[in-house]
């Protein structure tokens, strides 16, 4: 823990784990400053390390009091729930790979290190893109009007369209052109609800009485649904319907169910993005 | 600045300028006595006599013209079928214009996302636009359409364009969206 | 037609138009094959090497531009020529959207790693990306780059891009993997 401590200050001195989020442009963009900074080639990243120095970065910006959006913050645990992931099994001792779960764990570390390939070369072709862009710009193009001479030969202008098509061009010109305000692309689809999630973790959970949080993440389609089991039962902790129990760090997190045997419970909604529905809209009429 | 220094200078000025400069400003811009920018422009006129292009002095001015040994050609291409049409570019600048008259040309040049400099001389050119007094805070050109726009679209008035969707924020509003753009 | 003709013809006719103007078209007014016109061209651009100006193919068409070693003179001309630099987010997704076109707002999202809404929202203002009908599955918006575009990147056509391949390394899969991901 130390470790990762210096490495957060040597980047930020001036403001110990003040980090800013402006400083990069969402996870990838810091983990591949994170990986170029110690100098190490994308498919050999020392994981722990840059895990560690992730994940710190994620709690500095907890304590800057900016506060996260929960479009960013997804996309933040996303990346640090694979990177977790990967070190995780880094750690145990290396075996044969007979396991679906193992196979599953070095798929996702393929995905991520895809992603982050194709995301660098975006990134660098970005680069050309504003050297392109500086040349073009040193020269000038020949912008004149007609000779009046040469004007005067032109025969009689041709508009080329009726009152009405014209009027339809202005309307597209000037209509602004802004992309749709209610935006759910930026969860990554598919979308994954976290009170979807948790109704499937408290029927598990009151079936099985106790259960690792590895089984209970067996049959999970996505790393996305493995986060959104995870917020399930913080949440349910937190009205102290369950009880954590991990032996030693890093092992087996242990999950016994101690809430009512059926009924209700009260699940949250706080992590997902309200979705307006149609009969919905004459409310925001109102804003 | 060496010789060649100038006459390059001198060359890159006026063919991107339409019009046409004096001796004195190309030699306050290159920071050269103006007898030196006399003996350039003498000297660049000599070496294009076998272009297809010529340096002229009109009115105290220098600017490139095509040579008049080429005048069936360029005559030839000006009367081509493809030059009395209006294209893309010059309908959407000009639908803009109408509708938002008077206008000045860097309004319409955000408006399209496009610098619409030439676009806007060559509907001046052929009559469709035309200058229409300045705006009070920033002192730019605005520009109106003209009359024979109205002819060549087959309308009495500028009342009978037809009307566009309400929708459409008016000035106002779209005021503040070019506003937000500048940021 | 000697060749000295089609040169100074082509010259005349460029030093004339107020935009691009397409082989095609200086092949039909001069009366000769595309060839001729494009051999021409290319003697063009040699002999100006040494000049202030030099001709160039954007977006399909030629025009006479300012020599880049020219432009600290002509800048001192031109008002208008600062454009506002683009931020390394629109960069980036500018890029994505160059090479992936037509894409849509989620693919490029999920390239970037981040939410584009914004990023795209200026592009689309800034009039280098535009809307390109909507993907067949999911009806989600597909965007691709404008001839303003290969304006700005002073490209002649979206070939002209260099080859994205060499901005990834060699690795067994990698392809799939990549493929596998716009699911």
């Amino acid at each position: 823990m130390d470790i990762s401590l210096e490495t957060a200050e040597q980047v930020a001195p001036e403001s110990g784990f003040n980090v800013h989020l402006s400083n990069f442009d969402g996870p990838f963009d810091l983990l591949l400053q994170l990986i170029s900074r110690h100098k190490l080639d994308i498919t050999e990243v020392s994981l722990s390390l840059v895990t560690d120095e992730f994940i710190s970065y994620i709690r500095s910006l907890e304590l800057s009091g900016e506060g996260w959006r929960l479009d960013q913050a997804t996309e933040f645990l996303v990346v640090a729930a694979t990177l977790l992931d990967l070190k995780a099994a880094r750690l145990l001792p290396s075996g044969e790979i007979d396991d679906e779960e193992d196979l599953a764990l070095l798929e996702a570390r393929d995905i991520l290190f895809a992603r982050l390939l194709q995301y660098r070369a975006f990134k660098e072709i970005a680069a050309s893109f504003q050297e392109m862009i500086d040349f073009a710009d040193k020269s000038f193009p020949r912008v004149v009007a007609l000779d009046p001479a040469l004007a005067a030969l032109l025969p009689e202008v041709l508009i080329g369209v009726g009152a009405e098509r014209f009027a339809a061009i202005a309307e597209r010109v000037l209509t602004p052109k802004t992309p749709p305000i209610v935006a759910i692309e930026h969860l990554h689809n598919p979308l994954v609800s976290v009170t979807e999630q948790s109704r499937l973790v408290v029927e598990a959970l009151r079936q099985a009485k106790s259960m690792s949080f590895r089984s209970l993440c067996v049959g999970a389609e996505s790393t996305l649904v493995v986060v959104a089991r995870f917020l399930a039962l913080l949440d349910l902790y937190r009205q102290g319907n369950l009880r954590f129990n991990q032996v030693i760090a890093l092992g087996e997190l242990q999950i016994s169910w101690t809430g009512a045997e059926s009924g209700d419970i009260e699940i949250t909604d706080e992590f997902d993005i309200p979705v307006v529905l149609v009969d919905e809209t004459d409310e925001d009429k109102n804003v | 600045m060496s010789n060649v220094e100038v006459d390059r200078s001198i060359e890159a000025i006026l063919m991107v300028v339409d019009e046409p400069v004096s001796e004195l400003t190309l030699a306050t811009v290159l920071e050269v006595p103006v007898d030196i920018v006399v003996e350039a422009l003498n000297r660049l006129t000599h070496s294009y006599e076998d272009r297809g292009f010529t340096l002229k002095a009109i009115n105290g001015g220098w600017r490139f013209y095509s040579h008049p040994d080429c005048s069936p050609a360029v005559e030839k291409f000006v009367l081509d079928g493809q030059q009395n049409r209006l294209t893309q570019a010059a309908l959407e600048t000009l639908a803009v214009i109408a509708y938002r008259q008077p206008v000045s040309r860097a309004r319409v040049s955000a408006i399209r996302g496009v610098n619409v400099e030439a676009v806007m001389k060559t509907l001046v050119n052929r009559g469709l636009v035309e200058e229409y007094g300045v705006e009070n805070e920033t002192g730019a050109i605005l520009y109106k359409t003209t009359s024979y726009f109205l002819e060549r679209l087959g309308l009495k008035s500028l009342d009978d364009l037809s009307p566009l969707a309400p929708h459409l924020p008016d000035l106002d509003g779209l005021d503040e969206i070019l506003e937000s753009l500048t940021d």
